[in-house]
């Protein structure tokens, strides 16, 4: 496969100014990648300040709703709660080593954003987060926390003020200080280098689960499941796994109300092959090439493309695209925080929500992993606003 | 008339090239037709054609509205190459070039699109977000359809690239000159007149300047430091988007400013045909 | 010693109902806590859900403004966002196995109230939780995120609606149900057996110091730090080396505004032996030994005992009794937020602020481990509010 | 007079004893001291006079605010002191029973708590969360100063214990109805009736029923089943409390309800007499 692709998605679709810094980007990713260094100081911080190996628990009591052994990977754990850090850490490493001053990047649900500022000050850099109106206000308490620690956080009100419109804002603005900037992608999207390297630094997820799964069952298990929309959480559970023809892999986007026109962030089931904000890959758009606007209750799988390689890996079959509505991911926080005192992230929730409803797709002699993407603390005024309207 | 007879046609004139930037539909295609009409009256030498994209990620604020509206109006793909075939048909003879982003012509089918803006009377195509390393397809098609395909160079394009883009230009070369994105701004950055310079020593292909363009003395100061032309984008819709309910009105400013910008080409031009630096 | 006493403090002074089942408890502790079933249980949900062990670590940024090598050890990044659930979890497997059906506790925080609403929850037990009418207010999140967790939630409008007047509550329910019903005490305090229960479970935090800080430096550390009220946290940290005499421990109590009359609640600074809630301990009271309210911003240091283990160690000397003022908090968050990217919850912050505000008692060759006991989301509001006004 | 003797007088008359728990100072000092002598005049064997504590863990709701008045207008255990020197001067007799939590006398010194309530007049000290693995202290201070220490007994006591607690009663022994805290209850729990009778087996002290006791029944219940009386608090403050502003404008009705409960006594103790329980 030629670099940056994953069968024909990928590539590096910017305008020109931008192409020398991901020149130097992928340069300098494999320059200081491999080094006994960095990896010291990436996994040193990874586990001293992210908290990993972060716990494959077997939740015995929603394992009895789902009638097989389900095991969740416990990203909310991570410092921040989210995987969003494992990327976070990683690139702003990277950054520091590359020379660079600043970071900017775009945030949706918030959780990248914190991770990034995170990052940033560990990594003594300054960071801008651009972050769209509308889920400035969804996911205000997240604002705050990026604010504390020192953040700007710049709102951005072009298109409707959500993700995609806040990549496109971030984007323009790498254009203008590429030089001093680094632009820490938060998922596994744009133009080469950044969907190898964000699943690169995500993939540690997969080699946990796989030493954990082997400690606990003695066996691989039969199916890891995870949500997403550019797909860094699921790449990194599943990447240990790809050659590993035999297990399921099952990747859960946003349904949002229905899969009626412009209800949906299901890009696997209403969207095509495009070009969007760097990369060729799986996006929800009209039968004129525009991008169309996603719609889920989840801010993070609010995105209408699917990263390329989680295009590819659908593309090909190796991984299963399923959804969940709204309405199923609302109920399924409910079923966690009652089974196991656990409330999940809404895109979480989307894969807890996808299992309750596809029992019969797991045989009770299985063993699955759910990649338990984040906590949902941001969350939690949307959730009791649904159940207690208020 | 192709763009290498108009390139020889202002050396004879020993005049800069002056192209505005239009995103066609914005806010309507009645004024846009207007518009185009009024900027080639009044000096255009080209016009960049713009179809309208959700996500112009390489536009500053004021194209990125333009966009928005436009869509918002219902413009599609097939009403821009009819806009074209309706200038062609009224007349029109300059060059126009497409500006569009990758997925509008990656959705149709790139040698469909290039056949159907070729049919309708388009002679080149600026795709700001497809770099050289990806356009293989996009040359091989406009090869065989006979549709020049532009390529940009930037501030922070390095020196093999420089060399690679200026190999396999072809039409002419689209300068941007800032490290940014389009919209007009008050003063002309330096790296415009170094990167005209830079250019220059890889080929003879014509330079078009652009970004950051909109006033006399920009289009002056790039032709002069070598380039062979302007171009000029944001400055004419931000005249025209303060008026946006009755923006015919604005069309005598804008036919003001396109005068003077095609006057600064043409200065800079003769002011560089007295310059040592000018080969 | 006598059993359940620390010097003179501890005891059992509640009234004859509660007597049987107290006994009951400890009989129980002593009977179930030492087996490897137990242990298994206790250690396995600790690692799987918990995620344990909590790193220790090397904050290198902070570590520069205090000019010595400060570890943190991560109980923020414990399942729920604080020291609690090692408690919680231990005790509510007690419960179970004690056969009761019912959890009920109080408080204050609503760290603690959200810790045992997640245990019940693991070990299928009903959860009731009394939390005081003004605390209810100050952290509405955690009290949105326990009723999401199906835990019921009574307010206490009594006295001044604060931790104090909530755990005289929840003993007076406790009176009614103790057949079926557990008190999962919430911190070193109550009636004997709680203080030894709750710090022999949280004392897995100490334990694991000892190991980390070894491996990381090769050495025990010169002083450990924490904050309290009750004192579960800090008795968890620093029970691994009592004996150690030459390591320093620091007890960082809520110092409110200001020293003077009730606007504090520094009670080894104002306070008295006495007999509050089940033992005689350091406790806030006036000449006639009327209990007085506490102060402080940080509604998990809100009570004006301190607990009988912690109250006998300051008493000998062995641990020494320090304070932070609100003030000083609020700035040490933000400098924490600003060289580590973590925003402490704000009884952590305690400890904090007090290393910022006495490096002079710290040599540039020492080790301290200051004991991060929670995050700040709960307190969000309240930092921002104080920083930004809104 | 001393516990016995009051015990003795009583068994003379055949009547069972009253004895209502008043919180000194509630709302004020002179009404709770109108209070005491309504229920002495009313039929009061014995008076519980309650020193308020900011934190009464075994009374339930209507205590709890009885405390909370009574300390917010000022009240403290020396004027405490002071209310049974002027109950004494002013002629009272039956015996008083001192109640109060143990941080209060362990703040001022047991021995000197005991001594000062000994030197004004009261016979004896209940300590509701004092159980008797932690009395020795105050067991030892009693015998010192004469005092006696009077302890509870609840339905949750185990066999064990209750033997124990009956070892070391002086004075009386408390019987605990119910499984809770003080407080009015509609009707009497049958656990009152049953310890009583577990209580017996064990000692020949009196025994006084508390906690839920509202009603003449009530007080018949509990006494024809072996109590030597009944003790009532919760049911008084609950009438007063409804007329904060003018309490002594609800003494007649107080006098009323004592008279009720004190008759409610002398019949469960006439039944008792021919009861084949009864020892
Ligand atoms: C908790 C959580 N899960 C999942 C996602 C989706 O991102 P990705 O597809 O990159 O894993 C997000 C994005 O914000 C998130 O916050
Ligand atoms: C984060 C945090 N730290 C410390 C404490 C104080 O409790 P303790 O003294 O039992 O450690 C609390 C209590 O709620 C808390 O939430």
């Amino acid at each position: 496969m030629k670099k940056g692709r994953f069968g024909k998605y990928g590539g590096q679709y910017v305008n020109e100014n931008l192409i020398p810094v991901l020149i130097e980007l992928e340069e300098a990713f494999e320059r200081y990648y491999p080094t006994p260094e960095f990896q010291e100081e990436f996994k040193g911080l990874l586990r001293d300040y992210g908290g990993r190996p972060t716990p494959l628990y077997y939740a015995k009591n929603f394992s009895k709703l789902v009638k097989c052994k389900v095991y969740l990977k416990r990203e909310d754990l991570l410092c921040g709660g989210s995987h969003k850090l494992n990327n976070a850490l990683g690139q702003a490493l990277l950054a520091k080593k590359m020379g660079k001053s600043r970071l900017i990047t775009e945030t949706a649900a918030g959780q990248h954003g914190l991770a990034t500022v995170m990052a940033g000050n560990i990594c003594g850099l300054e960071t801008e987060i651009f972050m769209g109106v509308k889920d400035m206000e969804r996911q205000a308490s997240n604002v705050k926390r990026m604010k504390l620690l020192g953040a700007k956080v710049t709102p951005v009100k072009s298109g409707t003020g959500v993700l995609k419109d806040t990549v496109s804002d971030t984007l323009r603005e790498w254009t203008t200080c590429s030089r001093t900037t680094y632009y820490l992608m938060g998922s596994t999207v744009g133009p080469h280098p950044f969907p190898e390297i964000v699943a690169t630094f995500q993939s540690v997820i997969g080699m946990e689960i796989k030493e954990q799964i082997l400690e606990k069952e003695g066996r691989l298990p039969d199916a890891i499941l995870a949500c997403g929309s550019g797909g860094s959480n699921a790449l990194g559970a599943f990447r240990s796994f790809i050659d590993n023809k035999g297990i399921r892999l099952y990747f859960v986007e946003g349904g949002g109300e229905s899969l009626s026109a412009d209800n949906s962030a299901a890009a696997f089931q209403l969207g095509k092959p495009g070009i969007l904000q760097g990369a060729l890959m799986q996006v929800l758009q009209d039968e004129h090439g525009q991008i169309k606007p996603s719609k889920t209750r989840a801010a993070g799988l609010n995105y209408p493309g699917r990263g390329p390689e989680i295009s590819y890996l659908c593309e090909i079959g190796r991984v299963k695209a399923c959804y969940a509505f709204d309405e199923e991911v609302f109920e399924a926080v409910k079923v966690m925080c009652r089974t196991e005192g656990l409330i999940p992230a809404l895109e979480t929730a989307h894969v807890i929500a996808y299992v309750l409803n596809h029992k019969e797709e797991f045989d009770k002699d299985e063993v699955i992993v759910l990649n338990y993407s984040g906590r949902g603390d941001k969350d939690l005024e949307t959730i009791t606003r649904y159940f207690y309207g208020s | 008339m192709d763009l290498e007879e108009k390139f020889w046609e202002l050396r004879e004139r020993r005049e800069g090239a002056h192209m505005p930037h239009v995103y066609y539909g914005d806010p309507n295609e009645e004024f846009s037709l207007k518009l185009i009409r009024t900027l080639v009256e009044n000096g255009a030498d080209f016009i960049e054609f713009g179809f309208p994209f959700s996500d112009p990620t390489a536009d500053g604020p004021t194209f990125q509205a333009a966009c928005e509206r436009a869509l918002k109006k219902g413009m599609t793909p097939a009403k821009c190459i009819q806009g074209i075939k309706k200038l062609r048909r009224s007349g029109l003879e300059v060059p126009l070039v497409v500006t569009t982003y990758y997925n509008i012509p990656y959705v149709t089918g790139i040698g469909t699109f290039l056949s159907e803006i070729k049919k309708v009377g388009a002679q080149a195509i600026i795709v700001p977000d497809l770099p050289v390393e990806e356009a293989d397809v996009l040359l091989n098609e406009g090869k065989k359809w006979g549709v020049h395909v532009i390529f940009q160079a930037a501030p922070t394009t390095t020196e093999d690239r420089l060399k690679k883009i200026a190999g396999i230009a072809s039409g002419f070369l689209y300068v941007i000159g800032v490290e940014g994105v389009t919209g007009a701004r008050e003063s002309l950055a330096d790296s415009t007149l170094k990167l005209v310079n830079r250019v220059r020593k890889y080929t003879d292909v014509p330079v078009l300047a652009g970004f950051g363009i909109s006033r006399r003395e920009h289009a002056a100061a790039v032709v002069s430091a070598g380039a062979d032309g302007a171009i000029a984008g944001s400055a004419y819709a931000e005249i025209y988007e303060k008026n946006l309910k009755n923006p015919e009105e604005t069309l005598p400013e804008i036919a003001q400013l396109v005068k003077q910008i095609k006057r600064g080409c043409v200065e800079g031009y003769r002011q560089r045909l007295g310059n040592p630096y000018d080969h």
